[in-house]
C-alpha cells in the first residue's frame, strides 16, 4: 500500500521522501484503507450471521429467515439496526470503566488481523514480512477484552464464562502457532503473499497436500482456530446450556453488537488464514505468480478480479465448514478441552514441524519423492471427499426421503 | 470410583494405543455425524411456515376431533345444566328463569356464558349434554385485545332470555348449525375493547338480587299441582303427568332413571320418595314434589299457613342448584301437615326411606350410629325415641323427624 | 479421562446453614430456578469451588399445584383432565394410573378394545416422551441438532393423538372404565407408516449422536449409580433399569393387555462407559422407544373387533367411604403409583400420585459431589426430570 | 409372599407387637405402633426372606372424624417381587413419628413431602425442612381444615373472577329495563 501511495504523491509531482506533508498522506491513505478493511468485517459478520442462521435451519430440517428482503438476506441489517436502537444498559454494581471498554479491546483485536490477511493478488493492506507471526500476536488482544468484559459484568456466570474462554484461548495459541510454522518452514517466508506465491494455484502443489505432517497441521490449525474463535466444539465460554450466554449475557444494545461481530468476523479470519497458509490462497490454476506480476491492462484486471474470487470461494467454503460443525457437535468440558490441547494437539504439533524439517531435508535430496508424496496425499484427499459425498446420498436414501435442494427455501 | 477400572483397562493397552483409538474414534464418529447433518442440507425442511405461507389452509390440516373453543347451539339447548355440573373448573356460567308453564314459558335462560380464558379444553362437558348442543369447535386462534373479551356469551342480550328446547320425544339427531359458525361470530367481537364494567360499589347501589316480573312463585305452584294430584290420586298416568310439572323436565338422567317421565312415574308407582333428585330443578322442585307428597299421603292440601317461610326471591340469582356439599338448605318447608303422622300411615320400609330421607346423609357417626342409614333403621326398626341426634341435619332435620314420627311439633331445644 | 476429585465432605445440615456460614474459597451459585437447563422450574443451591461442585441441594416446589388436594374436591371422572397435568409430556400414562386405581376401587372389567386403544395412545406416548427426553438430554450437552429431529418426529405423533382423542398434549383421551373415542377409521395405516419411517430415523439418530466421541467422552463414566443405591433411592424407570435391574413393571406386575405382547425390556451394560452412567440411562430410552415400535405393531395386528370401547359405568360413581385402591403403570418416566382412598360423596378422600421424578431428584445431591458443572446439567438431563412431576 | 406369610413372619419375629392384617377392600395393610415402626422396617429391609429393599410410597391421609392422621408406608421388594403396607396412626393435634430415613434412602424426600404438606414431625430427618412450600409458609395444605392465608408476602393468593364484570353489567342493564318498563305501564305478553 505504501508504494501505491508513493507512486500517488509522485504523479501529484513531488518526491515523497523529500515531500513535507508525505506523511499526512500515508496517514490518510491507512484511514481510507482503516475504513474499508473495517467496513468489510462488519458488513461480512453481518451476512455471516445470516447465512448460519439458514444454514443451520436447513441443517435442522426447517426453514430459517425468509422474510426480510430476497430469502431473508437483509435480516442482518434489521437485526444490526435494532441492536443499535436497543438501549444497552450497565448493570450498577459493574465496574463502570471497563464494563464499557471491554467491547473496544475485542474490536481491536480482531480488526488488525486485517491488516495483514490478503484479499487478492495484489489486495493486501500491508504486506508485511512478518505477516504470521503479528497475526498470531494480534489476536491475544481479543482474551484482556474477553477477560475484562466477564469480570466487570459482576455475575459469577459471566466470570465462569471469561475464565473458561482465557484457559481455552491461551493454551490453543500454542498448537495454533506450531502448525503455523509448517508452511512458513516449506516457504521460507513469513509474509502471507510470500506463501501464497510459494505455493500454486493446482491442488497439489497446495501446502496441505505437501507432506503428511502439513496435512495433520492443517487440521491441528483449523481444531485450534475453531477454540480461539470460542466455537463448537469449544463454545464453553457461551455455552448456552451452563452459563446462559458467558462473558456477554449482561451486555445489551450496542456493545452487544460488537462481540456479535467479533465472533462472526472471526469466521472469517480464521478460513482465511487457513486458505493463505494451506491451500494456495488466490493462486489462478496455470497462471504462476511471476506472469501474473507481468499482465497488464484489461487482462491484469481480469486476473486480479478472478483471484480476489477464487480466494473467497475458497473462504467461504470453509466458513460453511465451521458453520456446518457449530451444528453437529456437542460441547466438550473444560478439562476435556484442557487435555485436549496439551496432550494431543501440542505433541503433534511439534513432531509435525521436526518431521516436516527433515522433511525438506529429502525433498532436496530427491524431489521426485516430494511429487510422488504430493501426488499420493491428492489422491487420498480427493478419494475421502468423494466417498464422504456417496455417504451422504446414502444418508437421504435410508431414511427414505428424497435429494431435494430446491423446494421450502 | 469405578470409572479407575475401566481406566487401568485402557492402560494395558498402553497409552499411545490409547491415544491412536481416541484420535481414530473422534474421526470416525465426527464423519457419521458430519455426514448426518450435510445430508439434512439436501432435503425439505418440514416446517410450514403458518399463518401465510401454509400449502393448504390451516383449518384443513385440523382433525375433526380436535377440541378448540366451545360453541353452544342455543336453539337445540334444554338448559339442563349437565355441562355446568360436568365442568370441573365451573368455566360454564348459566341462570335459569323458572316459569309455570302457561304465562311464562317453563325454563328460559338468561345467561349462558362460556369464560375461554379458563377453560383447559377437556370436553368434559360435551358428554353429558343430552342433545349435542355444546360443542368443540375447530378454532384456536384466540389472540384478543383485553382479558375480559375472553368470555363467549352465547345469550347475546339479557333482556331476551332464550327459551329452552323441548326435544320432541324418541328423537336422537337434532337440528343444529353449522360448526364454528355462532363461535366465528362471536369471536369477531374479541378485537373491540371490552365493555366498561361497572365498578363494585355502583352494582351494589343497584340492588343487587331483587326479585324479577314474571317469576315463578313456587309455594303458590305447588299447592296447585299438589291439589290436582290429590284428585287423580287413583289414575297413576294422569298423577305421573302432574309430578312430571313440578320436575325441570329436561331428560338429562341426573337423577339415575333414564328422563324425568322414569322418576315422576317412579314417584307416582310410589317406588322412590326422594324430592331432591331432579338436580336441574334444585330447591323449587324439590319443595313442590315434598308438598305433592306430603298431600298425597295425608290426603290434604297444605294451605298458605302463617309458618311458610318465605323463600325471598325463587329463582334469582342465586345458584338454583343443591349447594354441592349434598347438605340440603333450609329450603322453603311446607306448613305442618294436620292428619296423622306418616309413622301410621306408612309401611316400615317406605318409612324408613322418609325418614333416611329427612337425615342430613353425612354419615358422620355423631348419633353414635355407623352412618345414617343405622339411625334411620334404629328409628324405624328397633323403635329409637331420641330425634334429636342428627347433629349435622340440626332444627331442620329435628322438625322433620317429630313430624314424620309423632306428627307434633319438637319442644323448644 | 479425568478422575473425579475427592473432596473433603463439609458437615453441613441445611439451607440455612449454608446461606449463614461464611463459605471461605466457595462459590455459593443458585442454579435456577430461571436456568435454560433445570427442565422446568428448579432451583439448585450450588457449592463450588471453581468449576468443580461441593455439593447440589435441589430446591423444588415452584410448580407445586397441589393436585393431591384438587383430587378431593373432583369426581372421579372430573379429575381425569388434572391427572393430564401431573406430567404433561406423558400425560396419557396418568391417565392410565388414575384410571386403573378408580377400577380397582369399582371392581370394574374394562373392555378388551378399550385395553387396546389405551395400549397405543400410551406406547405413541412414550415414544414421543423419550423423544423430548432424548433431544434436550442432547442439547445440554451442546449438540443443537438432535433437538429438532426429535421435536420433528414428536410432531408425528402429536397428530398422530390429536386425530385419536382431540388435543396434542393433554389429552384427557382415557375414562374410567374405558376409552373416550374409539380408533378413527384408516388409524392403523397411518400409524404403521409413522412407525415404518420413526425407526429409520432412530438409526440415524444413532449414528448423529449417540456413539459420537464427544456424547460418550461428556457422559460415560459420568455419576455412575449401582444398583442398591437406586434400589434404595427409589429410582424407577430407565434410571433403574440403566443400573442393571431387570424391572419393568409391564413385565413384573403384568396389568392391561401387555401380557399378550412380545417386547424384551433394555439393560444398562455399560457399553461405552461404567454401568449405570449417565450415557446408559441415554441408551436405555433409545432401546426403549424401539421396543415401544415392536409394542405398537403387535398391538395394532391383534386389534379386537368386538367393537365395545366402554364398561358399565353407574353414571355417579359412589365408593363407600375409606376402601382403598393402589395402581401401578409402566410410565415413560419409571413406576408412577396411584394410591386413592375413596371419599364419602363422589370424590375421593385422598389421592397421592407417586411419580418417577420425585425420588429421582432425592439423589443429585449424594451424586453431585466432586462433578462440574457442566456435568450437574448432563445429570439433570440424563435423570429426565421433569418440574411439573415433582412438585405435582 | 402373599400378605398373610409377611405377617405371620413379623408376628414370629416381633411378638404381640404385630397386631391382625386389617383387611381393606382391596389391599391388606398392617397397623403398627408408632414407637416400633423403625425396628420392624429394619427387620423387613435386613430379613433374607421379606427383603423389602425399596419404600415405594409413603404417604399420610388425614381423618378430621376420628381425630387421627395415618402415615402409610408402601413396601417393595425387588429380589421377591412382593409388597407390604403398613400404617402407622398419629394424634391429628401432635403426629409425631420416627424416620426410617436411615433405613430406606428414599424416605427422606417422601418424609419431607408429608411434613410439609400433612404436619408429621419425623423426629431423627437429617434436614427436616419445607420441600413444596416456602420456608415461611404458614399451615399444612392436605388437611382437610385447612385455610388458604389470602396473601404471602403482599402477592395474594386468590385472583377475582373475570365474570363478574358481566354479571354486573346484565343487572345494570336489567334495571335500565325495569325502570323503563316502570315508567311506561304494557300487559306482559307471553314470548
Amino acid at each position: 500500500m505504501q508504494g501505491f501511495l508513493d507512486n500517488l504523491i509522485r504523479n501529484a509531482g513531488h518526491d515523497p521522501a523529500t515531500w513535507p506533508y508525505t506523511q499526512f498522506v500515508y496517514l490518510a491513505g491507512m484511514a481510507v484503507a482503516a475504513l474499508i478493511v473495517i467496513n468489510f468485517a462488519a458488513i461480512a459478520s453481518g451476512i455471516f450471521s445470516w447465512a448460519e442462521r439458514r444454514v443451520a435451519a436447513r441443517i435442522q430440517s426447517r426453514v430459517g429467515p425468509n422474510r426480510v428482503g430476497p430469502a431473508g438476506f437483509l435480516q442482518w441489517i434489521a437485526d444490526a439496526v435494532k441492536l443499535l436502537l436497543k438501549e444497552d444498559l450497565v448493570p450498577d454494581e459493574a465496574d463502570q470503566f471497563l464494563f464499557r471498554i471491554a467491547p473496544y479491546f475485542m474490536m481491536v483485536g480482531f480488526c488488525c488481523v486485517f491488516v495483514t490477511l490478503p484479499f487478492s493478488h495484489s489486495l493486501i493492506v500491508a504486506d508485511m514480512n512478518i505477516g504470521v507471526f503479528y497475526i498470531i500476536a494480534v489476536t491475544a488482544l481479543i482474551v484482556v477484552g474477553i477477560i475484562m468484559s466477564g469480570w466487570s459484568s459482576n455475575s459469577k456466570w459471566s466470570l465462569f464464562g471469561a475464565i473458561r474462554s482465557a484457559a481455552q484461548i491461551i493454551s490453543y495459541e500454542i498448537p495454533g502457532g506450531m502448525a503455523l510454522m509448517i508452511p512458513v518452514m516449506l516457504a521460507g517466508t513469513m509474509s502471507t503473499q510470500g506463501i501464497i506465491r510459494a505455493q500454486g494455484g493446482l491442488p497439489w502443489q497446495w501446502f496441505l497436500f505437501d507432506n503428511p505432517a502439513a496435512f495433520a497441521a492443517f487440521f491441528i490449525y483449523f481444531t485450534s482456530a475453531l477454540a480461539e474463535g470460542n466455537r463448537t466444539p469449544f463454545d464453553l465460554p457461551e455455552a448456552e446450556s451452563e452459563l446462559v450466554s458467558g462473558y456477554n449475557t449482561e451486555y445489551s444494545g450496542m456493545r452487544f453488537s460488537y462481540f456479535f461481530l467479533v465472533e462472526w468476523g472471526n469466521l472469517w479470519v480464521m478460513s482465511a488464514l487457513a486458505v493463505t497458509m494451506f491451500l494456495g490462497g488466490w493462486q489462478i490454476p496455470g497462471l504462476s505468480p511471476e506472469r501474473f506480476d507481468a499482465l497488464t491492462g484489461g487482462t491484469a484486471v481480469v486476473a486480479e478480479i478472478g483471484s480476489l474470487l477464487i480466494f473467497a470461494l475458497k473462504t467461504l467454503f470453509f466458513v460453511f465448514v465451521v458453520m456446518w460443525l457449530r451444528w453437529t457437535l456437542p460441547r466438550i468440558r473444560i478439562d476435556q478441552m484442557m487435555s485436549m490441547c496439551w496432550k494431543y494437539l501440542v505433541p503433534a504439533s511439534f513432531a509435525g514441524v521436526l518431521f516436516v524439517a527433515v522433511w525438506m531435508l529429502i525433498v532436496n535430496a530427491a524431489p521426485w519423492l516430494g511429487l510422488a508424496m504430493r501426488f499420493t496425499l491428492t489422491a487420498v484427499g480427493a478419494l475421502t471427499i468423494a466417498m464422504f459425498a456417496l455417504r451422504v446420498l446414502k444418508n437421504i436414501r435410508d431414511t427414505g426421503d428424497k435429494f431435494d435442494f430446491t423446494s421450502n427455501w | 470410583m469405578a470409572e479407575t477400572q475401566a481406566q487401568s483397562g485402557r492402560q494395558a493397552e498402553g497409552a499411545f494405543g490409547a491415544y491412536v483409538k481416541n484420535v481414530r474414534d473422534s474421526a470416525k464418529s465426527f464423519w457419521e455425524g458430519m455426514s448426518v447433518t450435510l445430508s439434512y442440507m439436501f432435503r425439505k425442511p418440514i416446517t410450514s411456515q403458518y399463518p401465510d405461507r401454509m400449502s393448504v389452509s390451516v383449518n384443513h390440516t385440523i382433525p375433526a376431533r380436535y377440541r378448540g373453543f366451545l360453541e353452544v347451539d342455543m336453539d337445540i339447548c334444554t338448559a339442563c345444566q349437565a355441562c355446568e355440573r360436568a365442568c370441573p373448573i365451573q368455566v360454564i356460567n348459566i341462570d335459569i328463569l323458572k316459569g309455570d308453564g302457561k304465562l311464562v314459558p317453563k325454563l328460559r335462560m338468561e345467561r349462558f356464558d362460556i369464560d375461554i380464558g379458563k377453560c383447559m379444553y377437556c370436553g368434559l362437558c360435551v358428554e353429558p349434554c343430552p342433545t349435542g348442543a355444546i360443542q368443540h369447535t375447530r378454532e384456536f386462534e384466540g389472540a384478543v385485545m383485553h382479558f375480559n373479551n375472553l368470555t363467549l356469551r352465547f345469550v347475546p342480550d339479557v333482556l331476551q332470555p332464550v327459551v329452552a328446547y323441548k326435544p320432541p320425544k324418541g328423537a336422537d339427531a337434532f337440528p343444529r348449525k353449522q360448526l364454528g359458525e355462532i363461535t366465528r361470530s362471536l369471536i369477531k367481537a374479541w378485537d373491540a375493547p371490552p365493555p366498561p364494567f361497572p365498578s363494585k360499589e355502583e352494582a351494589a347501589k343497584a340492588e343487587h338480587g331483587k326479585p324479577k316480573a314474571g317469576a315463578l312463585d313456587v309455594a303458590a305452584m305447588g299447592r296447585q299441582l299438589a291439589a290436582r294430584a290429590l284428585q287423580v290420586k287413583e289414575d297413576k298416568p294422569k298423577l305421573q303427568k302432574v309430578i312430571e310439572e313440578a320436575m325441570a323436565g329436561t331428560d338429562c338422567g341426573d337423577c339415575g332413571y333414564p328422563d324425568c317421565f322414569g322418576y315422576s312415574d317412579a314417584i307416582a308407582q310410589g317406588k322412590d320418595f326422594s324430592s331432591e333428585k331432579c338436580a336441574p330443578g334444585g330447591a323449587d322442585s324439590k319443595a313442590m314434589l315434598e308438598t305433592i307428597l306430603v298431600t298425597l299421603k295425608t290426603g290434604v292440601v297444605p294451605g298458605p299457613g302463617a309458618g311458610e317461610v318465605s323463600d325471598g326471591s325463587a329463582g334469582g340469582h342465586h345458584k338454583n342448584m343443591v349447594s354441592p356439599e349434598g347438605v340440603s338448605p333450609v329450603s322453603t318447608e311446607v306448613e305442618k301437615p294436620t292428619g296423622p303422622p306418616l309413622a301410621q300411615t306408612l309401611s316400615k320400609d317406605e318409612l324408613y326411606k322418609v325418614v333416611l330421607d329427612a337425615m342430613a346423609g353425612t354419615d358422620c357417626g355423631d348419633c353414635e350410629y355407623a352412618d345414617c342409614d343405622g339411625y334411620s333403621k334404629g328409628i324405624v326398626y328397633e323403635g329409637q325415641t331420641d330425634l334429636n341426634r342428627c347433629a349435622p341435619g340440626g332444627e331442620d332435620t329435628r322438625v322433620k323427624l317429630y313430624e314424620i314420627m309423632l306428627g307434633t311439633k319438637p319442644p323448644a331445644k | 479421562m479425568s478422575k473425579p476429585l475427592e473432596i473433603p465432605t463439609m458437615d453441613m445440615e441445611n439451607k440455612e446453614v449454608l446461606r449463614r456460614i461464611e463459605i471461605t474459597g466457595d462459590m455459593l451459585l443458585n442454579m435456577g430456578p430461571q436456568h435454560p437447563s433445570t427442565h422446568g422450574v428448579i432451583n439448585f443451591l450450588v457449592q463450588t469451588d471453581g468449576e468443580v461442585m461441593k455439593r447440589a441441594i435441589p430446591e423444588v416446589g415452584y410448580l407445586h399445584r397441589s393436585l393431591e388436594k384438587i383430587g378431593e374436591r373432583c369426581t372421579y371422572n372430573g379429575y381425569m383432565p388434572y391427572t393430564d397435568r401431573v406430567d404433561y409430556i406423558a400425560a396419557m400414562f396418568a391417565n392410565q394410573g388414575w384410571a386403573m386405581a378408580v377400577e380397582r376401587l369399582l371392581g370394574l372389567q374394562v373392555p378388551k378394545r378399550a385395553e387396546y386403544c389405551r395400549v397405543i395412545a400410551c406406547e405413541l406416548n412414550r415414544i414421543s416422551s423419550h423423544l423430548i427426553s432424548v433431544g434436550t438430554m442432547a442439547m445440554d450437552v451442546g449438540a443443537v441438532t438432535p433437538f429438532p429431529y426429535a421435536l420433528r418426529e414428536r410432531e408425528f405423533i402429536n397428530d398422530l393423538l390429536e386425530e385419536l382423542c382431540g388435543a396434542r398434549l393433554t389429552y384427557n383421551y382415557l375414562r374410567i372404565g374405558g376409552v373416550a373415542f374409539d380408533l378413527p377409521s384408516g388409524y392403523e395405516d397411518k400409524v404403521s407408516t409413522f412407525l415404518d419411517h420413526f425407526e429409520k430415523i432412530l438409526d440415524e439418530f444413532n449414528r448423529l449422536i449417540t456413539y459420537n466421541e464427544i456424547f460418550i467422552k461428556r457422559l460415560a463414566h459420568l455419576a455412575p449409580i449401582p444398583a442398591p443405591m437406586a434400589i434404595d433411592y427409589c429410582l424407577v424407570g430407565p434410571n433403574l433399569r440403566a443400573s442393571g435391574v431387570n424391572f419393568d413393571v409391564r413385565k413384573a406386575l403384568p396389568y392391561s393387555v401387555y401380557p399378550e405382547f412380545d417386547f424384551d425390556v433394555p439393560l444398562g451394560k455399560g457399553e461405552v462407559g461404567t454401568p449405570g452412567d449417565s450415557w446408559d440411562r441415554f441408551w436405555c430410552r433409545v432401546e426403549e422407544m424401539r421396543q415401544s415400535c415392536r409394542i405398537l405393531r403387535q398391538a395394532l395386528a391383534q386389534m379386537p373387533k368386538d367393537p365395545a370401547i366402554m364398561g358399565k359405568v353407574p353414571r355417579k360413581i359412589k365408593v363407600p367411604e375409606g376402601t382403598e385402591a393402589y395402581s401401578r403403570i409402566e410410565s415413560a418416566r419409571g413406576d408412577m403409583q396411584y394410591y386413592v382412598v375413596a371419599g364419602s360423596g363422589e370424590n375421593a378422600h385422598r389421592v397421592k400420585i407417586r411419580t418417577g421424578s420425585f425420588t429421582a431428584m432425592g439423589i443429585i445431591d449424594a451424586l453431585s459431589r466432586g462433578l462440574m458443572i457442566a456435568d450437574l446439567v448432563a445429570l439433570i438431563a440424563s435423570l429426565d426430570v421433569v418440574a411439573p412431576e415433582i412438585d405435582r | 409372599m402373599t400378605f398373610e406369610e409377611i405377617q405371620q413372619r413379623l408376628a414370629a419375629k416381633f411378638g404381640e407387637r404385630i397386631g391382625a392384617l386389617a383387611p381393606a377392600n382391596k389391599d391388606p395393610f398392617l397397623v403398627v405402633a408408632a414407637g416400633d415402626l423403625v425396628e420392624i422396617c429394619r427387620f423387613a429391609k435386613e430379613d433374607a426372606e421379606l427383603a423389602f429393599d425399596c419404600l415405594m410410597n409413603l404417604s399420610s391421609v388425614d381423618w378430621p372424624k376420628k381425630n387421627q392422621i395415618e402415615v402409610v408406608y408402601h413396601l417393595w421388594s425387588y429380589s421377591k417381587r412382593h409388597a407390604f403396607v403398613l400404617k402407622v396412626l398419629l394424634d391429628r393435634a401432635q403426629p409425631q413419628v420416627a424416620s426410617i430415613e436411615s433405613v430406606w434412602k428414599s424416605a427422606d424426600w417422601l418424609e419431607r413431602e408429608q411434613f410439609d404438606l400433612m404436619g408429621v414431625q419425623f423426629e431423627g430427618h437429617p434436614d427436616l425442612r419445607r420441600i413444596m412450600m416456602p420456608d415461611d409458609w404458614v399451615g399444612n395444605p392436605l388437611r382437610k381444615d385447612y385455610a388458604e392465608q389470602p396473601q404471602w408476602h403482599n402477592i395474594t393468593t386468590t385472583r377475582d373472577n373475570s365474570l363478574e364484570g358481566y354479571v354486573r353489567l346484565d343487572e345494570l342493564k336489567k334495571k335500565a329495563a325495569e325502570a323503563a318498563a316502570a315508567a311506561a305501564p304494557k300487559k306482559e305478553v307471553l314470548q
